[in-house]
């Protein structure tokens, strides 16, 4: 019975369950399932319809998703013959993985995170750098001219956002005089940060938006100019798996936002949940707000999207570290 | 007792709930690809809006053939576009239907007659006709509905 | 109808060319030598643009009448307007000058004539299959009257 | 794609999201658009022979049906072109009941226009706005002519129905609805910022180059171009009917949209204008009241439903030529008719707006972004089916 005992100690290790449930790869699947529903349900309530229904009436269409993965499971995969098979065929599965992957440093609660480390804030953004370069890979494999225009896409704007994405991270780490996740959360008590640098939140929410391309920003895979950009060649399973890959990472950078803007668990008033409920929950919040905006805006061109990240967005976050150094120099 | 034996040998060996399972997603989720052959696709740009809506059923006109399970053809067929149509069909992942709309994709309608046509069913295994000149939205919905129950009941599956 | 149009009648009509007027609408019959030089007549006046080109086939005759349908957006006084000029050519060997470093609007119209009526346009630098594929539709000029469509009638 | 080559061709479409029914050839060198061919005849059907194969009634069905959002217009152009050979005209109540149907076309057409122009630029609100207002106007229709959109509503010596009863108090809650609505599309969609900083300064099409390639309708007119056939020439009930024509000067995507927009209000005031003036008397010419035998005639005179004995099939047309331009959705279209005394047309040439402003694919998309191909391509309002006939 040493053998069990031993396999009960690993299954109920802390870092394990956060690595499996919460925040990891269930919580994950779950709240991506959720979203992609809710995103369709919103934009179709602005649009005056119905959106998704029939595939389970009485639950409103939920488990759309489901029926679209499943389907994407079962459907024939086709591999191109003028693909770089390897690469091709690698490139979703490392894309899935390397986007859930920063979710090992980031807190759902004050126990549940895989990896304590003191330095959660570097780490998380390297890991974060990671994935575009695996979305370039993936348009240069597919071999196809819409799939490398979109990875060139990718490959330009990750220029752009990755450098105040990494400052309004920074702006933070200076007001918090500190790298550590939890460290983070638990100075928010009374003052969230987004309440402290507004600003920094914004140019973090937008880079957000930028790089899991999402609407005004949705450049790489821009629809009605290069089909689905670097993933147009993609199909069945590996098309359901970097369709997943891309709301991981916006799962992964909500969850971020929230525990370094909006306080994680912290709530201003006493309730009786447990603590990573209200972090999942705050994370929801957020990529619910991300989905919206598909619904009121078109996207922007690439140039444009680029002159608003370094003339506008780079600016802005340069002054959020300032207001961190001033913050901090006051003495908050 | 034999009624569990039976249960069970469903089960395992004929695979019935995993067929309805796979009936049942693919049959709720058919996207379509953007390929608009003739005039009939002003009928069905009009499907997908607020006042047809067929994101009801689950279907979801998308971009690439790759990705997509179904063409639905609006009308008249020409030769020029007939062979992208060819094209596109097989670049299409399996199981994967055909909706013919209109009654120039059937057989001319009132371009019976033209030199430049040619019939739906000679490109494509048509699934469903949709008939009309252009057909009603309602009516595209109602064969997507139909197409639906067919492949519930195992159409394109095996 | 205003003057510039008279003038315009009158400029045609003293070279002796065979114009006629109707309701806005002034008819130039040309032959093909006179042809450019009515049209850059025309052109000097102040039409700038082509709305549409008809070749007609007469088999029994054995001419393909051209018409074209001339218009300005640049002279007030000429919007309403409508000028055809027409032309008869030889059912043949059909061939007349382009128009199109004159108008360029007249391109495409003058790509789907030749590839429909198999008329060729003299210094047209782009004529190529425009509605037709090419695979199944060389050297053969549908809107031609002896190319006939099979009429299997519906109820045949 | 070898590596000693900078560009690299794009075939985009026909099947693209963004295209239509046709084909562009793009020569891209990185993201910049070099050269732009476009590859028609997708959807080329050959009305114009099948029309000589047909009686003049028959052809009236199929011409609409090549561009269906804006089959009106195709029905009435056609129409003028037969009347001018048949030598009549439409009493003033059909007159007036034609520009009714037009307006209401036209404000459905514009809209399908705007609304892939959305989608196009990425606004899938857009897009279902502009259907879902498309479809107040398409119930309209269908309750004026008994069809959504394939009307066949205007006919030699003029048109198939009498208003319903109660169809001017429908119109006027309808357009209420609609004008509210259109203030939500301009809040969402028109004034957007991002749909400025897209379609702004892109694919500017000046004056001078707007005459000389002979383009049509708005966008003619968002050049600056004051040319409307309704005011120019005018037909059916436009002489007697008071509106205004939209005229920008910029000449870019975004004055594209504009002029739409604007032309849309201005169809509102003509559709109001035609409910308010629409004389009594006969829906159908004289000469063909005539020729009906006395039950028939009575019937229509009760009911306004106008129904053909089967002599109106074989109707001869007298020798001649006959040609009939209206302002489409799209721009000035003309029919040419030419008869040749026979029950059948000789020969039918249909100069379409579409095709007319063909020619700006390879003059405008040239030296810009990959991205803005759909932005310029959907800004023309360019219905394919309509170009190949």
């Amino acid at each position: 019975m040493n053998i069990l005992s031993q396999i009960l100690e690993i299954i109920l290790n802390r870092s394990v369950i956060a690595a499996v449930i919460v925040p990891g790869v269930l919580t994950a699947l779950v709240l991506v399932i959720l979203i992609i529903w809710v995103e369709r349900k919103i934009a179709a309530r602005v649009q005056m319809r119905i959106g998704p229904l029939y595939v389970t009436r009485r639950l409103g269409g939920i488990l759309q998703l489901v029926a679209d993965a499943i389907r994407f499971l079962v459907s024939e995969p086709i591999v191109p013959a003028t693909t770089d098979k390897l690469f091709y065929v690698m490139m979703p599965i490392l894309l899935l993985l390397l986007s859930l992957l920063p979710v090992a440093v980031v807190p759902a609660s004050q126990s549940l995170i895989v990896i304590k480390t003191e330095y959660g804030l570097l780490a998380f953004i390297a890991l974060a750098a990671i994935t575009p370069m695996v979305i370039m890979l993936a348009g240069w494999a597919s071999n196809n001219k819409f799939s490398y225009i979109g990875g060139l896409r990718e490959g330009f704007m990750l220029l752009s956002y990755e450098v105040y994405l990494f400052m309004s991270l920074l702006a933070i780490a200076i007001l918090y005089g500190t790298l550590d996740f939890i460290r983070i959360i638990n100075s928010q008590e009374g003052f969230w940060g987004i309440l402290l640098n507004p600003i920094a939140a914004l140019s973090f929410f937008i880079a957000m938006l930028t790089s899991t391309s999402r609407f005004p920003f949705e450049i790489p895979d821009a629809e009605s100019e290069i089909v689905m950009g670097p993933f147009t060649e993609y199909n069945s399973i590996m098309y359901g798996l970097v369709m997943g890959a891309n709301y991981f990472r916006l799962y992964v950078l909500s969850l971020v936002f929230t525990d370094v803007f909006l306080g994680g668990w912290l709530l201003p008033f006493k309730i009786p949940i447990p603590n990573f409920v209200i972090t999942i929950a705050k994370t929801f919040i957020v990529m619910i707000v991300a989905v919206f905006l598909r619904a009121v805006y078109p996207r922007y061109r690439i140039d444009q999207a680029l002159v608003i990240g370094w003339e506008k967005l780079f600016p802005l976050a340069s002054l959020s570290v300032l207001i961190s150094v001033l913050l901090k120099g006051v003495g908050i | 007792m034999m009624k569990y034996i039976r249960r069970i040998f469903r089960a395992l060996v004929l695979k019935t709930p995993i067929k309805r399972l796979l009936g049942w997603s693919v049959a709720y989720s058919i996207w379509p690809v953007h390929m608009v052959t003739s005039c009939c696709g002003v009928e069905f740009a009009a499907m997908a809006d607020p006042l047809f809506d067929s994101e009801r059923t689950g279907l979801l006109p998308f971009t690439s053939p790759r990705q997509t399970d179904a063409i639905i053809l609006e009308g008249s067929l020409s030769r020029k576009m007939a062979r992208a149509v060819r094209l596109v069909y097989e670049q299409m992942q399996e199981p994967k239907y055909v909706i013919s709309m209109g009654a120039c994709s059937m057989d001319g309608g009132v371009f019976y007659n033209s030199y430049n046509l040619i019939r739906a069913r000679e490109v494509l295994p048509v699934d469903f006709y949709v008939p009309g000149c252009p057909p009603r939205p309602e009516g595209v919905i109602r064969s997507i509905v139909l197409l639906q129950k067919k492949i519930k009941e195992g159409k394109g599956l095996e | 109808m205003s003057e510039l149009i008279d003038k315009l009648v009158n400029e045609l009509r003293s070279k002796n060319y065979n114009v006629s007027r109707e309701k806005g609408r002034i008819k130039v019959k040309v032959a093909l030598e006179n042809f450019v030089e009515v049209v850059k007549k025309l052109k000097n006046m102040g039409i700038d643009h082509v709305k549409s080109l008809t070749a007609i086939d007469y088999p029994s005759e054995g001419r393909i009448k051209v018409n074209y349908i001339l218009g300005s957006y640049s002279t007030k006084e000429l919007y309403e307007t409508i000028i055809i000029v027409s032309l008869d050519l030889s059912r043949d060997s059909p061939s007349l000058p382009s128009l199109a470093k004159m108008f360029p609007s007249i391109i495409y119209q003058e790509r789907e004539c030749y590839e429909m009526l198999g008329i060729e346009f003299k210094g047209h630098d782009d004529l190529r299959h425009l509605l037709l594929s090419s695979e199944d539709f060389t050297d053969v000029h549908p809107l031609r009257k002896e190319f006939k469509i099979e009429e299997e009638g519906i109820m045949a | 794609m070898s590596s000693k080559e900078k560009t690299i061709t794009i075939f985009y479409g026909p099947q693209h999201p963004a295209s239509g029914h046709m084909r562009i050839i793009l020569e891209v060198d990185g993201d910049v658009v070099i050269k732009a061919d476009p590859d028609i005849g997708y959807v080329h059907r050959g009305i114009e022979k099948l029309a000589e194969h047909k009686t003049y009634f028959q052809v009236i069905p199929m011409v609409e049906r090549q561009c269906l959002p804006d089959a009106a217009h195709h029905n009435l152009a056609y129409v003028l072109a037969l009347e001018e050979l048949l030598g009549i005209e439409a009493p003033e109540r059909a007159q007036y009941l034609r520009t009714l149907l037009a307006e209401i076309n036209r404000i459905a057409s514009h809209l399908y226009g705007m609304g892939l122009h959305g989608v196009s630029i990425g606004s899938s609100t857009a897009y279902m706005w502009c259907f879902g207002l498309r479809e107040y106007m398409l119930i309209l229709a269908e309750k004026l002519t008994g069809a959504r959109i394939t009307y066949s509503y205007i006919i030699p010596g003029g048109v198939r129905r009498d208003i319903p009863q109660g169809f001017s108090q429908d119109v006027e809650r309808y357009l209420r609805l609609f004008e509210r609505k259109m203030r939500d599309l301009d809040k969402l969609f028109i004034s957007n910022p991002v749909t400025k900083a897209r379609l702004e300064g892109v694919g500017v099409l000046p004056k001078e180059e707007a005459i000389k390639l002979g383009v049509v309708g708005p966008v003619l007119r968002a050049s600056g171009v004051e040319y409307d056939v309704r005011r120019v020439r005018p037909y059916a009930a436009y002489p007697w009917i008071d509106f205004e024509i939209a005229v920008k000067k910029e000449g870019d995507s975004y004055a594209r949209l504009l002029v739409r927009v604007k032309e849309i209000e201005e169809s509102i005031k003509i559709i109001r204008q035609v409910l308010k003036d629409l004389p009594d008397g006969s829906i159908l010419h004289e000469r063909y009241m005539k020729l009906l035998p006395p039950r028939l005639k009575e019937y229509v005179t009760n009911t306004g439903l106008v129904k053909f004995p089967g002599v109106f099939a074989t109707m001869k047309v007298p020798k001649g030529e006959g040609i009939g331009s209206v302002e489409a959705g799209r721009g000035e279209l003309i029919y040419h008719l030419i008869s040749n005394g026979e029950s059948k047309p000789y020969r039918l040439k249909i100069s379409t707006p579409s095709f007319r402003n063909l020619i700006l694919f390879s003059h405008l998309i040239k030296d810009v972004k990959v991205a803005d191909v759909p932005a310029i391509y959907l800004s023309l309002d360019y219905f394919p089916p309509e170009a190949d006939r």
